[in-house]
């Protein structure tokens, strides 16, 4: 019984995270849908986000606006500056870059992601600052059966919410033919969208816009977890294989990878970790998507590589 | 005020949709392609862009949509008027809207679209209506009916020709005032390759659009050309109403391959060691 | 006279083959490898400026020298064989590690078979060497996904040879020969009796192995094996279509690729380090090494060099040049303005020119040749 | 001199289908390749004559069927064991490696004849330089017979369309096959440059005895170089036989060719 | 010109900023007094560099090289702050002569000067951390027969730093008979909801935490997921500052750590500098965080090193020093209760003593406990058990020397 409430208890808990790494993921997906381009800079995004919402907020609530008002203003403002974020690499990196293979146009994702990190914490501080949206306290579930109960984190279960809510958004967003079509066009081939007069820098602006957006969700959730700080960035490492997994062109893909790491994981960790020294989780979850990619080289949902001569 | 719009629209009728004055492409800072090339496409005109292989036809039609700089190369000198605009000025996206589209070399077709929605993107510029947009599409399948058969399976692995159907349709669905072909016939059947002169024909005549086609299959370019512009690395060699090319001996031996009066076999064909240059 | 190849003929194809074709080149490469195996030492042992301290030649000269080899490992396998990798700062650790081991004599106790392997200490020498070959085989199971993970999918596979190992080395204390904090110590670096110490004698040392290891690697991408990772890179469908086998061309690849990072990795570990832990061979090192290759030139072991002196030395300098100037910024400021402008630099350089710096070369050249004209 | 044995049977293709979900891309086609003949494969785009070479050498794996080539017969090829039997192939979409010079693309080609090894190239000295040089002149003769000295170190990809076909016939020629498979050599080139292609085939046929089977659109061509010609359609044969067999049966003209040539 | 260099590798930026800035700033700010208020040591300027490392061993080797031959007798001594760095330069600041002070950190052999000449793992290393750990749990249950058969894991940073303590912590179980359970979190430790649900299962009665970083203040928060009480998890001196509490809250109160000795707050020292560094303006954070744990650490540090060349001063003159005069300085430094007061940190520390054969000076400690607003003292001093240690000590060093060929100073001829 015991022993039952307590995988139980991991499993969820796996579970759970894992959807949270989902939250990361899907900046990734967007952008990669969009433009073929593997972001590496939404880790370094979430950070941004993160720091200008806190430190907005603190801003307000210091000069004494009610805390709901304050946390309004704050998004306003993050998503601003998200905005920016969006444009101005659009403008001066990913759009000059047309056209260019997909590891060149990754590498510059990660000069942008060094430019955030500077920016993000020469402009809002480099310290770590408390952000509470949500409440960080646990259920403990079937207290009757399980002595001790299942433990569920509120938090938790706020970021599957909202995840959910976000990929059903999306999943929308692209459906919404034209966009989705011309945005799948833009991927395939860069030079022939151009040249049927699909306007790739404001496609790119938006898809980036959004990916900023999710970003920011992410940070809302992820800094109430952490804090908002500099090692949010290292989200972008875990939220990886949740990605291939799923299949780098899928929405839905990167929830349900997120939940296939995050329960693989936990239950590696607890279960198998001890035995072998445990800390085995970070490369647990690399060799799960491995194991995936053997199966199906474009991860589960992901778009078949077309082969023909 | 409506005469005056008349009398605009009459100048406008009158003056070229296309004129490419002088212009040098660099690819790579260091590669000079085009080497001074002007032409010029009047207003409802089919002009033919003839040349030997790496003559400069395809950089040509990518200078005029702009599509240069995304592979490193550029125009360093002269200028491209589309309707009176400098070229260089737009986006890529803006010479689209603006009616000229290109039909690209290579079947760049969208390979993990299926071919229906390859050809619908081609009307992402458009904004008369969903219906407009399916009346068109049927016309494309009226058309090409080996499409309508496979207008469910992923473009990449269609058959060549297909894909080559499929970009030419994509690029119908514009709607467009010009179309720049880049080698339309590559890779089609016989039939096919007379169908798409008839299209072009046919929209010429019905809808004035211009045409500006780069071709190997010189018979059937100037059989359909009014004019006719030949490359040779990189300058203008020599132009002319297309009867006018057609009836030149040297055009006839390089191009139509009718020595004298019957064509020779390719079988008896002499091993041309020093290929014959244009004096520029 | 100016750049110029008119007047040299070029009777056999051996010439016509030469790695530097064209007189001037090799006349500039000559001066090049006499500056580097004279020139520095002598300046280094007389303390003659820039020389004065051993700054130059331990924080810069020996880290490049060591990440430019690993350089060119990657390149190997990115830039020839097209096979994108994340795992390098692994294959580091490997080359790293097992040196180690081997130079401090492995035992791995069989209780269950009631013997142990025992292998007593070797020669620095050898342990290197054969660190590479440890590197070479894990390269070569780790490669094996890439039959069917193309592109950056593989990329994030071989991710997992990264954490794999930078968990094994930190978890499995039998890789530390139980080291209680996790940290070892390099052997001391006899090789056939002469002890390598000052830093004038470590340059040397790897200056040697980076020059031997860099000619080899060019004979080998220049051969056939380097035409087939060529062509498997551009086009592996047509590849294996005209007779070449996917399989041993990426497996030698990863192989070829991991050994030359194993011995980098040994190296850095031995030679710069000293005492490490397994954070030395982080994923960071890994995408450090691809922004080399990258900003080098893919496929260009020229280009591996100015990629690895590029990324070593310009953060460094951002970071000192402040100070030089004296500017009142913090050493908080510096930092951000470091990253941003390092950062931005990359992004400018791969929009100038995606194929880094050797392309930025030969169309110098290409222009040298046709010059005064522009084209 | 064309090859002697004329009637020597060297490919035989029995029955083959292939499908890709519904699409039935080959139903049931048999036909064979005589040993030193021209062979020509034409058809309406979509016909599935690109797929009957991708099963000749490999690529494809049909469905059923037999191809039986040199006398061993197998139900499907493997492309390496297609390639070291001396099966050589050019592509619809040239299929060059991009990044590479011409020569180094048919150096590439060369590779099944390499017989040095690993440590062998790292040295780059002796036997091995001697082998490298002695499949550069081998290549060399190849560049010097298609003209294309020029273009030597240029790499292919900023070749223009035409020239790249014509490395890649080198590519394919550097295998020194024994059946060439040419999938449009023609296309996208105009007269002058068909002749030099056709001069090309040509030659190659004659002087090395290579047996060739081609695909093209470009009727004249066909019907002038091949000695027979088969004619798919919806991925059935439809017609086989001479040139003008072919030219004749009105299936052929009805189901491609249009108004008769 | 007059003036003494001293390098401070910090590090302002990275995941470990958050520790590392307040700690940086203490250590410039005490310098800066000292060029302030008395003009330099015996009239010697104090010249300054920083140096980010990030934490990151190469760079801060390549920090090292960079500032250790700087000024005119070359840097007197360094602080790299990180148990990675010290790893990586304990040969090569032997080998420059320069000595390497790990104050609170560092590797615990290194004690044994009569190995390590050059290292100064001043007053405590994790050994003597995690040996005054658990006096205080005995302390708490009662008396070390209380720890028998009790349950205590380590949850710690995996890497030099945090695997420093479990040897130590395995001799202590072996004698008390306590089940110890090291529990690794990987860096950089945000991620730690797997260990926090084992330990949920396992219900150890005491976890000490050895984290640094964003990992300390996730651990407090983790915890209060699974409901481990707080005031049963014990930090170590670097796991016990602002920080680490601050970003979970109230659910932080109740959690104790280890005190390097001083604990948050202000002394003499601190007017001192508020007087003479942040009233000119000079000072290098905001005045409300002066007399935080980290910063109070910093200028303790920076105390110690000045003191240390005072001594050496002595002997070889009021002028810059080498890195080798200033180490026969430390190794000699014996600062009184007396002197202590004089210096301003009387409450901050207690007397130091430091020797060949000894080069930790000093290994007190006291536990500190957060209760929601700011840390209250709970404990008076331990003091680390010497017979525990020693052995241990002498045992690892000597591993050491001998794979280095190193030959153990005789401490007795030393003076
Ligand atoms: N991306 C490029 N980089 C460098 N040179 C290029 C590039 N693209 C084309 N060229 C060069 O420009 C010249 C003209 O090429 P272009 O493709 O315009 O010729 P073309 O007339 O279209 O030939 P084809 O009929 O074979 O298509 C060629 O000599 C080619 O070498
Ligand atoms: N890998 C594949 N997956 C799905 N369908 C395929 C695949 N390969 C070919 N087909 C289909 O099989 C049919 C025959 O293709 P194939 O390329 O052989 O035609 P083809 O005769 O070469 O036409 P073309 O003259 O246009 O090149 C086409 O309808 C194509 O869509
Ligand atoms: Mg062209
Ligand atoms: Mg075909």
């Amino acid at each position: 019984m015991i022993a039952l409430g307590q995988f139980l208890e991991v499993l969820i808990g796996g579970l759970m995270s894992g959807v949270l790494y989902s939250l990361v993921a899907l900046g990734f997906v967007l952008i990669f849908k969009a433009s073929g381009v593997f972001n590496y800079a939404q880790g370094a995004m979430v950070l941004l986000a993160g720091l200008a919402l806190v430190r907005a907020l603190d801003l307000l609530v210091a000069n004494g606006l009610p805390l709901w008002v304050a946390v309004i203003l704050a998004i306003g403002f993050a998503a601003v500056i998200m905005a920016a974020t969006a444009w101005l690499i659009e403008r001066f990196v990913i759009g000059p870059l047309v056209n260019q293979d997909g590891l060149t146009l990754f590498m510059s994702t990660i000069g942008v992601t060094f430019v955030i990190e500077g920016a993000a914490e020469m402009i809002f501080g480099s310290d770590v600052y408390p952000l509470r949206l949500f409440p960080t306290d646990a259920w403990f579930l079937f207290e009757g059966l399980f002595p001790g109960g299942i433990l569920v984190n509120k938090l938790d279960v706020w970021g599957a919410l909202i995840a959910g809510v976000l990929v059903a958004g999306l999943a929308v967003f692209f459906q919404r033919t034209k966009t989705g079509r011309a945005l799948r066009a833009v991927a395939d081939d860069h030079l022939a969208a151009h040249s049927i007069g699909i306007p790739i820098s404001w496609i790119w602006f938006v898809v980036w816009l959004v990916a900023g957006l999710v970003a920011l969700v992410a940070a809302t959730v992820w800094g109430t977890k952490l804090g908002v700080q500099f090692s949010i960035t290292f989200l972008a490492l875990k939220a990886l294989p949740v990605l291939i997994i799923g299949g780098l062109t899928s929405i839905p893909g990167a929830i349900v990878g997120g939940l296939i790491v995050g329960a693989g994981e936990k239950l590696a960790e607890v279960y198998l970790g001890p035995s072998i020294g445990g800390g085995i989780e970070y490369w647990f979850a690399y060799v799960l998507a491995l194991a995936v990619l053997r199966l199906r080289p474009q991860g589960l949902f992901g778009e078949r590589i077309i082969e023909r001569v | 005020m409506s005469t005056a719009k008349v009398v605009t629209a009459a100048t406008e009728a009158a003056a070229l949709i296309l004129s490419v004055n002088n212009i040098e492409v660099v690819y790579d800072h260091v590669i000079l392609v085009l080497k001074g090339v002007s032409l010029e496409v009047p207003r409802g005109g089919i002009v033919a862009l003839l040349g030997a292989n790496g003559a400069g036809k395809t950089t040509t039609l990518k200078a005029v949509s702009n599509l240069l700089h995304a592979e490193r190369g550029e125009v360093t000198k002269g200028s491209i008027l589309f309707n009176g605009v400098e070229v260089k000025s737009l986006s890529p996206n803006d010479v689209v809207r603006r009616g000229c589209i290109q039909v690209m070399e290579g079947r760049r077709a969208f390979p993990h679209l299926t071919v229906e929605e390859n050809i619908l993107t081609g009307a992402f510029t458009r904004t008369d209506g969903k219906l407009a947009i399916a009346q068109d599409l049927e016309r494309v399948y009226a058309y090409f009916p080996r499409l309508k058969e496979r207008r469910n399976s992923t473009a990449g692995y269609t058959s060549g020709g297909e894909q080559q159907m499929c970009v030419i349709g994509r690029a119908l669905m514009s709607r467009p005032k010009m179309i720049l072909l880049d080698e339309p016939s590559m890779g089609l059947a016989p039939q096919i390759v007379e169908e798409i002169f008839e299209i072009v024909k046919d929209l010429n005549t019905k809808e004035g659009v211009s045409f500006l086609l780069a071709e190997q299959n010189t018979n059937m370019a100037l059989r359909y050309a009014s004019h006719g512009y030949i490359l040779e690395n990189g300058r203008v060699v020599m132009d002319g109403e297309a009867h006018a090319l057609a009836a030149n001996e040297d055009v006839k031996e390089f191009y139509l391959g009718v020595a004298g009066e019957k064509r020779k076999s390719y079988r008896d064909v002499k091993h041309y060691k020093r290929r014959k240059r244009w004096l520029a | 006279m100016l750049y110029r190849e008119a007047g040299q003929f070029k009777a056999t194809y051996a010439e016509d083959m030469a790695i530097f074709p064209i007189r001037q080149d090799r006349i500039a490469l000559a001066v090049l490898l006499g500056i580097a195996f004279i020139g520095v030492p002598l300046l280094a042992t007389f303390r003659i400026w820039p020389f004065g301290t051993d700054y130059l030649l331990w924080a810069i000269l020996l880290p490049f020298l060591i990440l430019a080899l690993a350089a060119i490992g990657t390149n190997i396998l990115v830039g020839y064989c097209g096979q994108i990798s994340l795992g390098s700062g692994a294959f580091m650790a490997i080359g790293a590690y097992s040196a180690y081991k081997l130079a401090t004599g492995v035992h791995i106790p069989l209780a269950w078979l009631g013997f142990a392997i025992a292998i007593p200490p070797l020669p620095v020498l050898a342990s290197i060497l054969l660190g590479g070959f440890m590197a070479a085989g894990a390269g070569i199971l780790f490669g094996i996904p890439s039959l069917r993970i193309k592109g950056l999918y593989l990329a994030v596979a071989t991710l997992a040879a990264q954490f794999f190992f930078d968990w094994a080395f930190l978890r499995l204390p039998w890789f530390t020969n139980y080291a209680p904090s996790g940290s070892v110590n390099a052997p001391e670096l006899d090789f056939f009796g002469m002890v390598v110490r000052t830093p004038v004698e470590r340059y040397l040392l790897c200056l040697t192995f980076a020059t031997v290891m860099a000619v080899l690697a060019k004979n080998l991408v220049r051969g056939n094996l380097g035409r087939q990772w060529m062509a498997i890179r551009d086009m592996d469908i047509a590849a294996e279509l005209i007779g070449i086998r996917p399989l041993y061309a990426k497996l030698t690849a990863f192989a070829v690729s991991s050994f030359i990072i194993g011995v980098a990795g040994a190296l850095w570990a031995f030679v710069y380090l000293g005492s490490w832990e397994p954070l030395a061979f982080s994923i960071d090192r890994s995408l450090e090494l691809l922004f080399m290759v990258i900003i080098g030139g893919l496929g260009s072991i020229m280009g591996s060099f100015i990629g690895a002196a590029f990324i070593l030395i310009v953060p460094i300098m951002l970071n000192v040049i402040p100070t030089k100037l004296g500017l009142p910024l913090s050493t908080q400021t510096i930092t951000h303005l470091q990253f941003i402008i390092f950062g931005s630099l990359i992004c400018y350089l791969l929009i100038k020119e995606p194929h880094g710096f050797a392309r930025l070369i030969s169309i110098g050249k290409e222009k040298l040749r046709l010059w005064p004209f522009p084209y | 001199m064309r090859a002697p044995n004329a009637n020597e049977i060297l490919l035989q293709v029995e029955g083959v289908a292939l499908a890709f979900g519904g699409v039935k891309a080959l139903r049931d086609v048999s036909f064979n390749v005589k040993k030193g003949e021209i062979r020509a494969i034409i058809g309406p785009n979509g016909a599935g004559k690109t797929s009957m070479l991708n099963v000749v050498n490999g690529f494809y794996h049909p469905n059923h069927g037999a191809i039986t080539f040199k006398g061993s017969t197998r139900s499907k090829m493997q492309p390496f064991e297609a390639a070291r039997g001396g099966i050589a192939r050019t592509f619809q979409n040239v299929a060059l490696f991009k990044g590479m010079s011409a020569l180094d693309n048919i150096m590439a080609g060369r590779t099944l004849k390499v017989r040095r090894g690993l440590l062998w190239q790292l040295l780059r000295y002796g036997p091995a330089l001697a082998e490298e040089i002695e499949h550069r002149r081998k290549v060399e003769e190849i560049i010097d017979f298609l003209e294309i000295e020029t273009i030597r170190k240029v790499p292919v990809g900023r070749l223009p369309y035409g020239l790249q076909k014509r490395v890649e016939l080198g590519r394919a020629l550097a295998m020194e096959p024994d059946l060439l498979l040419l999938d449009e050599p023609m296309a996208g080139m105009n007269l002058e440059e068909k002749e030099d292609m056709s001069r090309f085939i040509i030659d190659v046929n004659n002087h090395y005895g290579t047996t060739i089977a081609l695909i093209e659109h470009d009727m004249a061509v066909v019907m002038d170089l091949s000695d027979r010609v088969a004619v798919l359609d919806h991925g059935v044969k439809i017609a086989d036989g001479t040139p003008d067999e072919v030219k004749r049966s009105q299936a052929v003209i009805d189901a491609y060719l249009g108004v008769a040539h | 010109q007059n003036e003494q260099f001293i390098p401070i590798l910090s590090y302002r930026t990275g995941p470990y900023a958050v520790n590392g800035a307040p700690y940086a700033n203490g250590v410039v700010d005490y310098y800066n007094l000292i060029n302030e208020r008395d003009g330099g040591i015996n009239g010697v300027k104090i010249l300054i560099e920083e140096c980010e490392t990030g934490y990151a061993t190469d760079k801060g080797v390549e920090c090292y090289e960079r500032l250790k031959s700087k000024g005119p007798t070359g840097a007197a001594f360094i602080n790299p702050l990180s148990t990675g760095i010290t790893f990586a330069l304990t040969e090569k600041t032997a080998a420059d002569k320069i000595p390497i002070i790990t104050m609170g950190y560092g590797r615990a052999d290194s004690k044994n000067g009569a190995v390590f000449a050059y290292n100064f793992p001043l007053l405590g290393t994790y050994w003597s951390a995690a040996d005054i750990a658990i006096q205080h749990v005995a302390k708490e249950l009662g008396g070390f027969d209380k720890l028998k058969g009790k349950k205590i894991s380590l949850l710690y940073h995996d890497s030099p730093y945090g695997k420093e303590p479990i040897p130590m912590l395995q001799v202590l179980a072996q004698k008390y008979g306590f089940e110890f359970t090291p529990i690794p979190v990987t860096h950089p430790g945000v991620e730690q909801k797997s260990q926090w649900l084992a330990i949920r299962q396992h219900r150890p009665d005491y976890v000490l935490v050895w984290g640094w970083g964003v990992m300390n203040s996730t651990a407090i928060k983790e915890a209060a997921a699974v409901a481990y009480p707080r005031d049963k998890m014990i930090g170590v001196w670097w796991s016990g500052a602002e920080p680490d509490v601050t970003p979970a809250g109230d659910q932080a109160s109740g959690y104790k750590s280890l005190m390097l000795q001083h604990g948050a707050g202000k002394f003499p020292a601190h007017a001192d500098i508020e007087k003479y560094v942040y009233a000119k303006g000079k000072g290098s954070t905001e005045p409300g965080k002066i007399g935080e744990v980290l910063y109070n650490r910093g200028i303790t540090n920076a105390m110690l090193g000045v003191e240390a060349i005072r001594k050496a001063q002595e002997k070889f003159g009021k002028q810059p020093l080498t890195g080798e005069q200033v180490r026969w300085g430390l190794e000699n430094l014996i600062l009184t209760d007396a002197r202590i007061k004089e210096l301003g940190f009387e409450g901050m520390l207690k007397p130091v003593s430091i020797s060949c054969s000894d080069h930790e000076g000093a290994r007190y400690g006291r536990v500190q406990q957060w209760d929601g607003k700011g840390w209250k003292v709970i404990s008076d001093w331990y003091t680390a058990d010497e017979s525990l240690i020693e052995p241990l000590v002498a045992d690892v060093s000597a591993k050491y020397a001998a794979e280095k060929k190193i030959k153990p100073r005789d401490c007795a001829k030393e003076t």
